[in-house]
């Protein structure tokens, strides 16, 4: 019985630190595909530079690691309202296929600049000594820095919600993502409201890069080896919605903790068949609109 | 007169989106030939009606029956096949496509060529004659070549029409056939509606109330997914509670 | 008619090519070399490169007057068989080079060794480790190591120095197969007993879950297998996370999870790994000495060198011998009866030499530990077993 | 009005320029032709330009569905994996004859087809990319454990694939691959614009244009979609079959997102549906590949990506599309 306790938390803990990485990165992707119709490919790349910055900061210059991070989320997400102003701006509305085109480009050029910058070694993250090692919590030890990992992510998502349900661009964003043609009858701004947007989904995405870099290591191929996960929370969530990619995330960080832990001969099929089968029974995700 | 089986009847026809009645318990009936014309305001439900006989929507409840016989749960294109055909209130036409193309790939369904991987589609010369026949007397043959997103809106009215026509329904649904085309054009679609072939039957969701008035000898109001009225014209125009709901709200906006 | 055509054209390019194939006639040896350049494993790739370069670099001057080498690079994206096989195609027939060399993938090296037997090109694999491999053609050598030449000796090593029970965790690959089965051979020879074992994708992000397991089953030891680079640091960390350490489970491998230039990465956990290894930077050898000076002026201070650089630099050692013997004239046939039996007592891990029967290499296997020295995490060489074949081949003996 | 027609119609120019499209048209010559003197011009490149030419194939199938039927997938690797782990196993498992090997692929990709497509061909738009993905993802993984039959991760090894024929045999210039996969790209290119020009094909692009006004007609859009599916599946099985077969292995890599990602791209390159763009797109990229990582293996994919961005940016519809856009200036 014991053994079956530590199992479940066991699973259920590094779950929800998976599961926190994988949500920050993918709701910004989640707003872009649902709100702009854009399938933006490339989304990936805005972890990878999140993380990449974080790591340069602390690695090359002693920057500590809160600093780093925030620094990081924020040039991220200015870099990517000049990249929505010059790039993205002009496939809205556009065919899927030439996003496609376009955002997997983005994604090769990411890898050679990566490559160029940091070489083809993954990113040492050094963390301060206060989130290395282990925590007791209950009797039980828990690596600190998972535990900060799934702490902060929940505040952060908390926080999202609250900008999402109580702000008015919060309630702006609602009303377009629900209906943009009304919203923009309404007298709302879209583009101002997809710039920001972006840069939300984008500075969000820099986050989850740098604060996952533990678990979903920071090198130069991140953009396009972790894209069928992101894209597969999108999906499972349901696109445009805030709250779907997070249980998503979960099912999909607990679920993938879990088979490997229990069944580690079935590797990753389990979560692609589960996910498979999700979309046939829901085919517009799990909160999606039908 | 009720003993020869309707072209088209539906029985309690419902479609509720939770609380939402789109259509509500639709009673109504097509007689054979018959110019029918269905009218209400703005959000009253005459295009959920038209799709749901046409099969693009499944009802919650009710029976749709085409010749007598259910058809409630049948594929759009089968329903198609026994003739039960629509037109759209905003062109739906292939607009990259040569109209002559248009009414082929129409023909081409209807005799069931549409099909054959094998078979060059330009081989198929009765076909694509045909096609070219039906766009000579709609007055189209001019512009069989040109891609419909070159045609003038009216010319793209009437398209919308010739496509109906090429597979040669025995119920016609017009969705607003003139929608969006200027008073002086919407006269020759009038016109083209005046002569279809008598057997067909017809029934026309409409605003334009001249149109409605020079070509429907009956009329049923549609208010908020129910039926509220059905009538001839003359009935329809003295009806008070017409007046008030529709005429009266039908102001120039 | 296709049918004339076809032989009308290969019988033309034979003329166009073929003389070639058969002889070096120029006094300029190509070699030409497969690698991994881009792609996620490119890192890898990016060390091997490395010590070729500078070997090449240092030791052009060393080749007979008139004699050159010239290495023509390609690169095979990654574990990747049919761009490498490609790549080695074209190699052979249009760049027509003299000898094949390099190559990370075992996938890949397999893919390309039918070529290397068809053209009669000698072909010097510098790291692909499946044993099998010289197998397929008369015409590869080994400078890199085989995966059984590591882990069964470790395994012995484990049972004799007081550790009972062992459980293995591995990629699950050929090479993770052959750690797996080459560990648990060594290990219950000596007596000690497995309790269990767990494989894990190839490319596979988190493996908590998977060192969770390992902790779960309570043994004295780990032995891990996974390639070098990204996944062993990833590894090294998921150990660290779940408390590997801290539950007295001690961990043993093969040197690919402690690859000296990656150990500053790794961290702590990586102090008190048992590793066997043909190459560490600590390694108390006059060559090796000279050779890390030569990388750090190459390559600045901050690089370092592992096992992938000296695959790289030995492979090359053995080439530039061959052209000196040679003297930059050879075919095939005669380059493999001078490779065969090449040796060099000198190298930076130490005295190798090539099996003649099996054309695999022949080295120390020195085992290690990971401590702290001056601030610094190196693999200090404790314990030396000389002159190691390759297990694999003797307890699998070739059928004729 | 009647299937006889006055013969006053029947002789209407329109209906004769109608007919007469699918006529063949003398620039369709021009690949073959440059197929058939890279062969005499590059013989030092066969093992390439035998690459360049099934992938032309697995490019063509995908513009089959992306570029008449509007199917946007990112997992036709699937389709190209299973055909060529059809042919990898066979030859592996003692039947090495390759036009066979085609078949079987052709097959076995066919089915597999036809049964995701009837899972997922409901749908549209996002949602259907979405599951190619997971198909194709999900198969990569089943293909990553079930290591007896494929070789997981390590590749399916000891294919013996015997001679052509049994007279030609796949030698070490790539002679024989190349014009074994030209042969089959031209029997796939056949196929392909017979299916093109014919009423199905015209109902596909009647399907990609507007869907809605498709069912209106009576068509059957799933059905029509879920045949194109199988269809353009079983030649993506033929593509990795060729390659399987003259590269005498077959990896992981052959499933992978990758792979689906890159063939996309080849194709719109060269321009979505229009028949040709396959045969533009694949060797433009994969010689500019070739050559790039050739002068510099490493940032081959910078360059590579800078030039999809400005291609999407500047000339939408690929080489093909932006070519149609000169040639109306030009008329106007």
């Amino acid at each position: 019985m014991a053994s079956y306790l530590s199992a479940a938390i066991f699973i259920g803990f590094h779950g929800l630190a998976f599961a926190m990485v994988l949500y920050l990165i993918s709701v910004g992707l989640s707003v872009t595909m649902g709100l702009m119709g854009f399938v933006n490919l490339a989304h990936g790349v805005f972890a990878v530079a999140g993380g990449y910055i974080m790591t340069g900061l602390m690695n090359r210059f002693g920057v500590p690691f809160p600093l780093a991070l925030l620094v990081a989320v924020f040039t991220v997400a200015a870099l990517s309202v000049v990249m929505e102003r010059l790039l993205y701006r002009r496939l809205y509305g556009r065919d899927e296929l030439d996003q496609v085109l376009m955002t997997i480009g983005l994604i090769f050029m990411s890898i050679a600049v990566a490559k160029y910058l940091f070489g083809s070694t993954p990113e040492a993250v050094h963390l301060p000594s206060w989130l290395s090692g282990h925590v007791d919590i209950g009797g039980r030890d828990f690596p600190t820095y998972r535990t900060f990992l799934i702490v902060c992510g929940m505040g952060l998502v908390i926080a999202l919600w609250l900008t999402v349900e109580r702000t008015r661009f919060g309630a702006q964003l609602r009303a377009s993502v629900d209906n943009l043609r009304m919203a923009q009858s309404l007298g709302i701004n879209t583009g101002l409201l997809f710039t920001k947007a972006f840069a939300l989904g984008s500075g969000l995405a820099a986050l989850g890069g740098g604060l996952g870099a533990e678990i979903l290591a920071i090198y130069p191929g991140y953009a396009l080896e972790n894209l069928a996960y992101f894209l597969i929370v999108v999906a499972v969530g349901g696109m445009g919605s805030i709250r779907g990619p997070f249980v998503a995330a979960l099912l999909i960080g607990i679920a993938d903790v879990g088979f490997k832990y229990l069944l580690p001969e079935t590797g990753s099929f389990i979560i692609y068949a589960m996910t498979m089968a999700l979309l046939l029974w829901r085919p517009q995700g799990l909160f999606g609109r039908a | 007169m009720t003993d020869i089986p309707a072209a088209l009847e539906t029985e309690k026809l419902s479609l509720n989106f939770g609380a939402l009645h789109v259509a509500n318990a639709i009673d109504f009936r097509l007689d054979p030939g018959a110019r029918h014309a269905l009218i209400g305001p703005n959000g009253a439900g005459k295009t959920t009606f038209v799709n749901l006989v046409a099969g693009r929507l499944t009802p919650t409840s009710g029976r749709i029956l085409l010749d007598g016989l259910p058809i409630t749960h049948l594929p759009q294109d089968t329903r198609v096949k026994k003739g039960l055909v629509r037109t759209f209130q905003i062109n739906a036409l292939f607009r990259d496509l040569s109209l002559l193309e248009n009414v082929t790939l129409a023909i081409s369904e209807r005799v069931g060529i549409a099909s054959n991987m094998w078979r060059s589609a330009g081989s198929h010369r009765a076909v694509i004659a045909e096609a070219y026949a039906l766009l000579e007397d709609l007055g189209l043959a001019d512009d069989a070549l040109r891609s419909v997103r070159e045609l003038a809106y009216g010319r793209q009215r009437l398209a919308e029409l010739a496509v109906a026509l090429a597979l040669k329904p025995k119920v016609l649904l017009l969705d607003e056939p003139a929608a969006g085309v200027p008073s002086g054009e919407s006269g020759v679609i009038i016109a083209m509606i005046e002569r279809l072939p008598a057997d067909i039957t017809l029934l026309i969701i409409e605003h334009d109330m001249d149109l409605v008035f020079r070509i429907a000898k009956r009329i049923t109001v549609l208010l908020r997914g129910r039926i509220l009225v059905e009538g001839t014209p003359a009935e329809i125009s003295e009806n008070a509670e017409v007046r008030e709901v529709y005429l009266g709200e039908r102001t120039p906006t | 008619m296709i049918r004339r055509l076809s032989t009308a054209a290969v019988a033309w390019s034979v003329v166009l090519a073929g003389v070639s194939l058969t002889a070096a006639t120029a006094q300029t040896v190509k070699v030409g070399i497969v690698n991994t350049y881009s792609g996620p494993e490119a890192q890898v790739g990016d060390q091997l490169d490395k010590g070729i370069k500078l070997y090449f670099n240092t030791h052009q001057k060393d080749l007979p007057a008139g004699v050159k080498v010239e290495l023509v690079v390609r690169d095979d994206t990654g574990p990747n068989p049919e761009v490498a096989k490609r790549l080695a195609q074209e190699l052979i027939v249009r760049d027509r080079v003299n000898v094949l060399a390099g190559v990370i993938w075992s996938p890949n090296a397999a893919a390309i060794a039918p070529l290397s037997r068809q053209a009669k090109t000698p072909f010097v694999l510098m790291n692909a480790a499946g044993a099998a491999i010289p197998r397929i053609s008369p015409y590869i050598i080994r400078t890199s190591f085989t995966i059984w030449q590591q882990a069964y000796p470790v395994g012995k090593w484990a049972a004799k120095n007081g550790i009972k029970t062992a459980y293995t965790a591995v990629s699950d690959f050929i090479p993770g197969h052959d750690g797996e089965a080459a560990f648990s051979k060594g290990f219950t020879e000596e007596g000690g007993k497995m309790l269990g074992s767990v494989r894990f994708p190839l490319a596979n992000p988190d493996f908590v879950p998977f060192m969770q397991r390992v902790k779960d089953a309570k043994p004295d030891a780990v032995f891990i297998f996974v390639p070098g680079g990204k996944q062993a640091t990833a590894v090294m960390k998921a150990a660290a996370e779940v408390g590997l350490k801290k539950a007295g489970i001690k961990i043993i491998a093969t040197q690919d999870i402690v690859p000296d230039e990656e150990l500053p990465n790794i961290g702590a956990i990586a102090e008190g790994v048992i590793t066997a290894g043909i190459y560490s930077t600590a390694g108390d050898r006059p060559a090796n000495k000279e050779f890390l000076a030569a990388w750090k002026q190459a390559y600045g201070a901050n690089s370092t060198p592992d096992f992938f650089s000296v695959g790289g630099w030995d492979g090359m050692a053995a080439i530039f011998s061959l052209v000196k013997a040679k003297n930059g004239k050879f075919t095939g046939d005669e380059a493999m009866d001078y490779l065969k039996t090449w040796k060099d007592p000198n190298s930076p891990r130490g005295p190798i030499s090539i099996d003649p029967n099996t054309r695999d290499i022949i080295q120390n296997v020195y085992i290690r530990r990971t401590e702290m020295k001056d601030g610094k995490l190196v693999n200090t060489e404790f314990e030396t077993i000389p002159a190691v074949k390759d297990p694999w081949k003797e307890f699998n003996p070739e059928k004729k | 009005m009647s299937e006889t027609v006055s013969d006053k119609i029947a002789a209407a120019p329109a209906i004769a320029a109608f007919a007469r499209r699918d006529r063949l048209r003398a620039y369709e010559a021009l690949p073959w032709l440059a197929a058939i003197a890279a062969y005499f011009l590059f013989p030092t490149y066969l093992p390439l330009g035998a690459q360049i030419l099934a992938t032309t194939l697995f490019a063509l199938s995908v513009d089959l569905i992306l570029g008449y039927a509007g199917i946007v997938t990112l997992g036709h690797a699937a389709s190209f994996g299973v055909g060529a782990y059809t042919a990898g196993i066979l030859a592996v498992r003692g039947w090495g004859e390759p036009v066979t090997g085609l078949l079987a692929a052709a097959i076995v990709a066919g089915l597999v087809g036809l049964l995701s497509g009837l899972l997922i061909l409901r749908t549209r738009g996002l949602t259907l990319l979405m599951q190619t993905l997971v198909i194709a993802v999900l198969l990569y993984e089943a293909a990553n454990k079930a290591t007896s039959l494929t070789g997981g991760a390590d590749g399916l090894q000891g294919m013996q694939v015997w001679p052509v024929f049994g007279i030609f045999t796949f030698d070490l210039f790539g002679a024989t691959a190349y014009l074994y996969a030209l042969t089959a790209l031209f029997v796939a290119w056949l196929i392909v614009r017979r299916i093109v020009y014919s009423s199905f094909g015209r109902s596909l692009t009647g399907i990609r244009e507007n869907m809605l006004r498709m069912q209106a007609i009576g068509a059957p859009v799933y059905v029509r979609m879920v045949v194109i599916y199988a269809v353009s599946a079983a030649l993506a099985g033929v593509a990795g079959a060729v390659i399987a077969q003259t590269t005498q292995f077959v990896s992981l890599t052959s499933l992978g997102l990758d792979r689906s990602g890159t063939i996309l791209v080849m194709l719109i390159i060269g321009g979505v549906g229009r028949l040709y763009g396959a045969f533009i797109g694949v060797p433009l990229y994969m010689i500019a590949q070739d050559q790039f990582s050739q002068i510099d293996p490493v940032y081959w994919f910078f360059w590579i990506g800078l030039f999809m961005v400005l291609l999407v940016s500047f000339a939408p519809g690929g080489v093909l599309g932006s070519l149609a856009r000169l040639t109306q200036r030009w008329r106007r």
